[in-house]
């Protein structure tokens, strides 16, 4: 019966409703300048590699964090928006379901994750993915002695052939939630954990938390009348709420 | 185009040689697989060879039972004399490591303990404190780098360290008992029914 | 049934024991290779394995004095993070920043002392013989009685380190101690000295105006302390409840403040103090209202809105829409950037700072707020090298007025024009010391090398400036042990003076800044726990300020200075039918003055703006590029009056027809395996002019004329297409603006 | 039933059946050493080398990036994958219609299904970047006790491909047992043993060929949806993504159309490679190559239709993307390709509907192999068009295959060589008892 | 002891072989280079038992697969793109596929076992048998048969006769 029961629980999308979390992220649009202070602190983070100049020549970048450009209007009324891209968390993800090997999975947290020692490198899940947010491993990536010193060791260090992507500092949620334990609560707090890229971002432009709490900082933002979610047609329901940019002519908050 | 009927007539003639009517053909498969028998028995000798290999390199590898640089002996520290695994492992309730004991630590106690202070592995112990060098302890319970394995969240639930390690207050030298594997894992998280003790990030990073 | 003979027997036993030593090794092979678990012999205090320990100091990659905390574990340094309790960061931190631990880890490091054998390689001493050294000739010199002929070169050191230093000048007799750093806003320091009389820095309270004009300060980017700032831009955005703030940026290239302000105005270059003058002509002429009204209309006559419209081609209505809204808003000007640094610099600062009195922003909530004093006595006679004291500098060299050079985290051979000829110059000085801690340009220079530490292994404390509009200072502390044989700045000094002979009454840089606190804690009347109570948590802190409202209101501006200043343009260098694009050099986020190329992830960071990476480029109007039949990735030949560099084109869409921009940092000769013969230094393009009034260099007046080389390379950018193409990528309603 | 001329140069007898065709197997000349020698040299040298390196090295030894992480692997896979489509499924389907012209090919048919599957189940293991996890994609036992994920397309793949490779190579080595019995009964020594082994002891009694032909028939009905199903599951590993260009609901039958169309221009060539070096003029005649040029023109339109219909869903959605990405297709980088690709797969098998070409092989080789370097490029073009044109403009990228990918491609063909090299010198490579079968019973004693 | 008689005509060969079919004589084996239907229904060989294996793997491969499916879903249960843990469409495409595999392979299983191959031991057979003549075959007749087969045989024409003992 407890079989049963638990497969029911998972039965339907969006089943981590019923669990403590649904981690989410809003991007205020209005914020964010475009700094990349974000993209060095995922970097930073979770042991992204320095992959030399050769592979950005060949765009084999890995950054989980990337700030995309879009141009309106032509000199002299040319306007630049910045939208910073990462793993949209989305709940109905479509490299979910492309990976053969369950490397990425929805967990309880409604976090899209990957596994990243399981991962046999199809590339599938970056072809399925629409917002190209997942990095493959071209090849091992090295550090020149002693910078691999800075690697974090909460984080693996991934070999060639592996796919990897943003996961919302899972390493450091997992450590809020291990502080929580310890003070005898069932959840962690609003606030407590943030992931490296919220944690810097100098604007304040990115605010992440419960999306089930509707107390918390990032639930209210998502209501924000301003919230849209990119490519929104694809139907993958990102657990990202980017805020639209308020433009000079327009009378908005 | 070339036609059947003016190909090379030596071809014609091998083509004719080889077709001997009345012949007596053995249809049987055993009896054409007989020259084989010798081979396959070498083959099967050899993988029966190789699976005695794995046991034996199993059984006298000191892999799981490393010799480390000073002969410690869980079975008089903890065993005979009852310190607590948490007075040497100090972070293990509070940290994801339960830590070595510092050298200092060691020589602290030695100092006071005239009855063994002359031995041949405190003299050991006694070098590295002069030389104020760390002890390069063997790791017996070594999980993969991709495993975020917390001790703080085991022994705050109440795990006996037994229940991993074994029965370490009866080993001279220090054994690995579990496997280690993911199935040992999940299998006692699924027991215990632990909070998303199945969730993959739970232990792997 | 075949019978098994003898051989047969034989082959069984072979192949049995070929199999079990196969199945022995592979079980070998496949196994995981032992690891150590090393104890510490004698733990630190907070030492627990396994468990991260955040430590705050200052950072140190550019001036913005923001705290950092830094998380260790294991006795390694592995995140910087923004010091969560520090003002002016608020616990944020920009990509430098967070790249200091490339700085730390760097594998380019220099890891002894360096003497230079004379064949132009150097070769790894002791530290006592290079201290030793450095000693015997600093006690020639003084016996000689020529303190005047020993100068001491460094960056931009703030806190108490310039009192050691002080010190170190006193006991061993060195005359003159001079601080150069490209980055740092002399005009600015000039201009407010000039109106406000203080030669310092007010807070800009970007946080709380309803109105940012900005003219050329890349505020979001570089220029003064940019985390803050953008802290308070974000403030401006969305955290105001009132109003969403307004940014306005003005420059003919736009920066990242540019592509986030709501208007850009891409003026002509070098008019922008004009575009402040005429936008205060109107103000002074239709809306202030002030005593001095009649004195200011009077001193603006020359700048009418159409003058002003045909000079900078900024249209007469934005001018006075811009003055209106100026002037009813809670408003802010500021200035920086390529603006500022021109001929006119000061001037045009000047002119800003008239602007913001009109508008009546001097120490306003949202405008111009004076710092008062922390009380942190600086003990030094240092002074801020501007260009032309630099060039001077080259001039005793040449001239071998100059015994020994001793220089410290400053490259002037990168960040000046070739033209200055600084680097033949200091061929003369006899005995060149640098204390630094990468091989740079100017490091290669030095007969000695003193390898120094990594800001996250040293001692030191910090006033940030800008202040946050009260008193803060913090302090900077090791937070990993040193990884190399390496000293820090103050150390180094204590030894050289105590081989010298000289009583010195710390024993290190640690002590020093302890006992300089413990006086600071007495001049603030003590704390009642003590002061090692108060040392305490300043350490773990990282910062201790008091949040007091400052008193410090500046002077009034009189119109004075404007009056004086008939023609605030910057004059431009070359003929413009020779020479028909202006240049426009900007210090990038990711590098700044070329300070963070040796950092792996700067180089791997996109710009903001192109997304180019690990290369310089020559930004390009779509339509100049057209004309020119130029492709993105076209090799161009840059030629300026005073040289001449290649790199490829990049086609910006938002820059002046007649100007081509190009980003400093790059171009570095030496400066480890990441930074070097990587890209073009537009620096050595720039015609050697200075600021009249300031003497700082005038970086930004230079004309250039381009010539496609025919030569192609891939440009390297992480961009696709930069459209939306229609696609709801920006919002629902963007489908409209795209 | 009414019999076709089957043979252009009259029928053979029973005997010389046997004798032709085990000519064929036992008779080896120094020129199939060196053109063996040849092809193993180019696989090894262009497949094996490259590969091995790049398991060293990392995938990055092959042109993908960022935006476009499927490439030349990927779409290798595809047509070799395509290239086995026609003859397992031609061979069943023409045996359920008791099609008596397919009996002299289909032996060859299915072992270019059976190779080319061997070669494109290869691209799979090249493309993959942990080669030597690859086993976690298939549904057995291991340590950590994760099975796969089965509702991945990719393992639809897996299960697809297995189970097509085992049907494949069942039917063949199933139909080919009479005449492993028939090589054993020409032969001595260990030869003899050898294909003992290989027919089972066949003796050709009524109750073996009853089961036999029960069995077969069996095999043909279970192997025609299974093809089917194939190349449909094949072609979600695309279109159940969202990428425009791949997402898209035609490409099931399109990949189905364009596996048997390529299969079939596939045949063709080995068709006359056959004739052309083993000698079978006598059992491949012109009514195969009429047949086989007929089918050719149908599946050609079929293919064309589902092109243009492709364009126009791609136009008539009006979506930015799909627009973005069909300019990129006909105009950008590729256009020359996808020119070429319409021009060799769509206009040039026009030619067939002349007799004059049909009834030559020379011409007909020329027409196939075309086809075959249309079909290439089309799947070349599916991946190296779509991915680096997906949603969000900014990561638009390019791709061009790197040398090792062209050398890997390159020497996949030499792989596909060597394996039928090798095959015509085990298995008869045509059907002895089917041909007889075809015959006169009256020419059955006719001695040569 | 084996009795072999060889035909020339089709016809003949199974004349004979029907003869000692109503013989009663057992292990009678007709032997053809080609299949002939209308021996095969002279020998009463009716619809083949190798269906029954072709349907009864395909039934427990289709099952299998699905059960496969579930089960192993069911180990971990990780959920992906919101799919549901027992997701009927991708599930059955596996169930199709294992429906085919199980199929074709135990319809293989079902060829051997009808067929009686592989022939492990040695078989009266005579290599014309797979050129061009038909071969009636008696396999180690008791000793009262052989007369009566002999005569069965040579009275249907057979081109010649012959007994063979053993293994070759």
């Amino acid at each position: 019966m407890s079989v049963l029961d638990t497969i029911r629980k998972y039965r339907e999308a969006g089943y981590y409703k019923e669990f403590d979390y649904h981690w989410g992220m809003t991007v205020d649009l209005d914020r964010c300048t475009g700094c990349e202070a974000c993209v060095v602190a995922c970097q930073a983070e979770n042991n992204l590699p320095i992959v030399g100049e050769s592979s950005f020549a060949q765009r084999r970048e890995i950054k989980w964090m990337r700030i995309e450009r879009y141009w309106e209007g032509e000199y002299p009324n040319a306007k630049l928006n910045f939208i910073p891209m990462f793993c949209q968390q989305c709940d109905e993800a479509p490299c979910e379901t492309a990976c053969p090997v369950f490397a990425t999975y929805h967990n309880q947290d409604g976090l899209n994750t990957q596994i990243y020692n399981r991962c046999i490198g199809t590339r599938t899940c970056a072809v399925y993915c629409p917002y190209e947010v997942r990095y493959f491993n071209w090849f091992t990536y090295t550090w020149d002695e002693p910078l691999e010193r800075q690697l974090n060791p909460d984080v693996s260090v991934r070999e060639k052939g592996v796919m990897e992507k943003c996961t919302f500092c899972i390493q450091r949620i997992r450590q809020a939630k291990d502080l929580a334990k310890d003070d005898d609560r069932r959840k962690v707090r609003d606030g407590e954990v943030t992931p490296a890229c919220a944690q810097s971002c100098p604007t304040e432009a990115l605010v992440f938390g419960d999306l089930n709490d509707p107390e918390s900082r990032v639930s209210k933002m998502a209501n924000d009348p301003r919230g849209y979610q990119v490519l929104e047609e694809q139907n993958t329901s990102p657990s990202v709420v980017y805020l639209q940019k308020v433009h000079g002519d327009e009378e908005a908050i | 185009m070339l036609s059947v009927h003016n190909r090379p007539p030596k071809i014609q003639a091998i083509a004719k040689q080889e077709f001997r009517e009345g012949v007596r053909v053995n249809v049987s498969v055993l009896e054409a697989l007989k020259p084989l028998r010798k081979s396959a028995l070498l083959g099967i000798i050899g993988i029966v060879g190789i699976v005695v290999g794995l046991k034996i390199n199993a059984a006298y590898s000191t892999h799981l039972k490393p010799v480390q640089p000073i002969e410690f002996s869980h079975r008089i520290h903890a065993g005979e004399n009852q310190i607590e695994c948490l007075y040497c492992h100090s972070s293990a309730d509070r940290s994801p490591s339960a830590g070595v004991p510092s050298v200092a630590k060691c020589v602290g106690c030695h100092e006071r303990i005239a009855t063994v202070r002359d031995s041949a592995e405190i003299a050991k112990l006694n070098a590295y404190w002069q030389a104020q060098e760390p002890i390069p302890w063997i790791k017996v319970h070594d999980v993969p780098d991709f495993v975020h394995f917390t001790h703080k969240r085991h022994v705050l639930a109440g795990l006996e360290c037994q229940q991993c390690h074994g029965p370490v207050e009866t080993m001279d030298r220090i054994e690995r008992v579990a496997d280690l594997t993911m199935p040992w894992c999940t299998d006692c998280h699924t027991l215990n029914q632990t909070d998303n003790g199945l969730d993959c990030y739970t232990c792997h990073k | 049934m075949t019978s098994i003979n003898r051989r047969d027997f034989f082959k069984f036993v072979g192949a049995g024991g070929a199999g079990a030593g196969a199945g022995y090794l592979y079980a070998e092979l496949v196994k995981r290779p032992q690891e150590l678990l090393v104890p510490q012999v004698v733990p630190p205090e907070d030492y627990s394995p396994g468990l991260a320990t955040w430590y705050n100091t200052v950072c140190n990659q550019c001036s913005g004095g923001c705290g950092i905390s830094v998380r260790i574990r294991e006795g390694e340094a592995k995140k910087i993070e923004g010091n969560p309790v520090h003002p002016v960061n608020q616990g944020r931190l920009c990509a430098l920043g967070q790249s200091g631990l490339n700085a730390l880890y760097n594998p380019d490091r220099l890891k002894t002392p360096l003497r230079n054998n004379n064949e132009g390689r150097f070769q790894g001493i002791e530290w006592e013989e290079a201290i030793d050294e450095l000693a015997q000739k600093l006690n020639e010199s003084r016996a000689r009685r020529q303190s005047d002929r020993v100068q001491l070169l460094t960056g931009n050191i703030r806190g108490h380190v310039n009192g050691l230093i002080g010190h170190f000048m006193e006991w061993v007799g060195v005359a003159s101690h001079m601080q150069y750093d490209f980055t740092r806003p002399a005009n600015l320091y000039e201009a407010n000295q000039l109106t406000f009389g203080q030669s310092m820095l007010p807070y800009y309270d970007i946080r709380n105006t309803h109105y940012l004009l900005s003219f050329g300060a890349d505020y979001l980017g570089t220029w003064l302390s940019p985390v803050h700032n953008s802290l308070g831009y974000g403030h401006l955005r969305q955290g105001q409840t009132e109003k969403r703030g307004t940014c306005i940026q003005v420059e003919p290239r736009m920066s990242l403040s540019g592509a986030n302000a709501d208007e850009w105005l891409p003026a002509v270059p070098g008019s922008e103090g004009s575009l402040a003058l005429g936008i205060a002509n109107v103000i002074a002429n239709g809306h202030y209202t002030g005593a001095d009204q009649a004195e200011w209309a009077n001193a603006l006559t020359t700048y009418t809105p159409s003058n002003i419209a045909r000079l900078t081609g900024i249209s007469e209505v934005d001018i006075e829409r811009i003055a209106e809204e100026f002037f009813t808003n809670a408003s802010l000007a500021i200035a920086g950037g390529a603006a500022t640094a021109g001929t006119e610099g000061v001037a045009t600062h000047i002119a800003v700072n008239a602007l913001n009195y009109l508008a009546g922003n001097i120490g306003q909530k949202g405008g111009v707020i004076f710092n008062s004093d922390p009380g942190f006595a600086q003990t030094s006679t240092f002074e801020h090298a501007n260009y032309q004291q630099m060039i001077t500098l080259a001039e005793k060299m040449k001239n071998n007025e100059v015994d020994i050079l001793i220089l410290h985290d400053t490259n002037p051979i990168f960040s000046m024009p070739s033209s200055s000829n600084f680097q033949e110059a200091m061929e003369n000085v006899p005995l060149v010391v640098a204390l630094s801690g990468f091989m740079d340009e100017t490091t290669a220079m030095a007969d000695l090398i003193l390898p120094t530490d990594n800001y996250l292994e040293s001692w030191g404390d910090d006033v940030p400036e800008p202040a946050v509009g009260f008193s803060v200072a913090s302090i900077s502390q090791p937070v990993v042990s040193r990884l190399y044989d390496t000293r820090s700045l103050g150390d180094i000094l204590i030894d050289t003076a105590r081989m010298m002979g000289t009583e010195v009454s710390w024993d290190s840089t640690e002590a020093y800044i302890q006992d300089v606190w413990s006086r600071i804690y007495a001049q603030q009347g003590g704390d009642p726990s003590g002061f090692d109570n108060f040392w305490r948590s300043a350490l773990e802190a990282g910062v201790w300020g008091q949040e007091t409202a400052s008193t410090n209101q500046g002077s009034t501006v009189k119109p004075f200075p404007v009056n004086q200043l008939s023609d605030v343009s910057n004059k431009l260098e070359g003929d413009e039918s020779e020479y028909p694009f202006v240049l426009h050099p900007y210090l990038t986020l990711t590098f700044l003055d070329g300070r963070g190329a040796n950092l792996p992830w700067q180089q791997e960071l996109p710009d903001p703006l192109t997304s180019v990476v690990y290369n310089s480029w020559v930004e390009l109007n779509p339509g100049t590029a057209v004309e020119l039949g130029v492709k993105e990735g076209d090799v161009l030949e840059v030629t300026s009056p005073s040289g001449t560099i290649r790199a490829p084109a990049f086609i910006y869409e938002a820059i002046r027809p007649d100007v081509v921009a190009m980003p400093i940092g790059q171009g570095h000769e030496q400066y480890g395996r990441y930074a070097e013969q990587r890209g073009v230094n537009p620096i050595d393009l720039v015609v050697p002019n200075f600021d009249q009034r300031s003497g700082a260099l005038a970086w930004a007046g230079t004309r250039v004329k381009i010539l496609k080389t025919g030569e192609r390379v891939l440009l390297i950018k992480t961009d696709g297409i930069t459209r939306t193409l229609g696609r709801q990528i920006l919002g629902p309603s963007e489908a409209e603006h795209g | 039933m009414v019999m076709k001329k089957l043979f252009d140069h009259g029928e053979p007898s029973y005997e010389q059946v046997n004798q032709d065709v085990i000519k064929s197997l036992i008779e080896t000349g120094p020129k199939y050493w060196m053109l063996l020698a040849t092809t193993v040299g180019i696989t090894v040298v262009c497949f094996i080398v490259p590969w091995m390196y790049q398991i060293h090295m990392g995938v990055g030894v092959a042109g993908m990036n960022r935006n476009a992480v499927w490439g030349t692997y990927l779409s290798n896979f595809i047509f070799w994958i395509g290239l086995s489509h026609s003859g397992t499924l031609l061979s069943a389907v023409l045996h359920i219609t008791q099609s008596d012209w397919r009996k002299s090919i289909y032996r060859s048919a299915e072992a270019m299904t059976l190779f080319s599957l061997m070669v494109a189940a290869t691209f799979v293991m090249v493309h993959v970047g942990r080669l030597w996890f690859i086993h976690w994609s298939f549904p057995i036992p291991n340590p950590m006790g994760l099975w796969p994920n089965f509702r991945s397309p990719i393992m639809f793949d897996v299960m697809a491909i297995t189970t097509y490779l085992t049907a494949s190579s069942i039917f063949i080595y199933m139909g080919s047992v009479p005449d492993f019995a028939a090589v054993r009964d020409y032969s001595s020594g260990l030869r003899r043993r050898i294909y003992t082994v290989l027919s089972f002891g066949w003796r050709g009694t009524s109750k073996e060929w009853h089961t036999l032909g029960w069995a077969y028939t069996f095999f043909a009905v279970l192997v025609i949806p299974l093809a089917v199903s194939v190349h449909s599951i094949v072609s979600w590993d695309f279109a159940l993504s969202t990428v425009p260009g791949l997402h898209q609901t035609i490409f099931a039958p399109y990949f189905v159309c364009g596996a048997i169309y390529s299969g079939t221009a596939g045949i063709v060539t080995v068709m006359y490679c056959l004739r052309r070096f083993l000698g079978f003029e006598r059992y491949i005649g012109k009514i195969h190559v009429d047949y086989l040029g007929k089918l050719l023109i149908a599946l050609s339109m079929i293919w064309t239709y589902i092109n243009i219909m492709e364009l126009f869903t791609g136009w008539y959605s009006g979506s930015s993307a799909e627009i973005e990405f069909l300019k990129f297709r006909l105009f950008g980088f590729y256009a020359p390709m996808y020119w070429e690709m319409i021009l060799f797969c769509a206009f040039v098998p026009l030619l067939m509907l002349f007799k004059s070409v049909r009834l030559n092989w020379n011409r007909m080789l020329v027409i196939s192999i075309l086809i075959n370097i249309g079909m290439l490029s089309e799947r070349f073009i599916i991946v190296s068009t779509s991915l680096p044109r997906k949603l969000l403009p900014d990561s638009y990228g390019f791709y061009f295959p790197s040398p090792a990918e062209i050398s890997i491609t390159v020497g996949s063909f030499a792989m596909f060589a060597t394996l039928f090299l090798i095959f015509i010198k085990v298995f008869p490579a045509v059907s002895i008892y089917e041909v007889k079968e075809t015959l006169n019973p009256l020419r059955r004693a006719e001695k040569t | 002891m084996d009795i072999t008689g060889t035909f020339q005509y089709e016809e003949d060969a199974i004349s004979a072989a029907q003869g000692l079919h109503a013989a009663g004589i057992k292990n009678v084996s007709l032997m053809s280079p080609i299949p002939m239907h209308a021996a095969e229904k002279a020998l009463g060989l009716g619809k083949s038992n190798v269906r029954k294996f072709t349907l009864i793997g395909a039934i427990l491969g289709g099952l299998g697969g699905f059960s496969m499916c579930v089960a192993t879903a069911l180990v971990f249960i990780m959920p992906t793109g919101g799919r549901a843990i027992i997701a009927l469409p991708p599930y059955l495409l596996i169930t199709y596929e294992t429906t085919i595999l199980i199929g074709v392979l135990s319809t293989l299983v079902g060829f051997f076992l009808v067929a009686k191959l592989p022939a492990w031991k040695n078989r009266p057979y005579r290599v014309e048998a797979n050129v061009n003549r038909f071969v009636v075959a008696v396999e180690s007749p008791s000793s009262n048969e052989v007369k009566k087969a002999e005569q069965i045989i040579r009275g249907a024409g057979a081109l010649g006769i012959e007994q063979t003992g053993g293994t070759l």
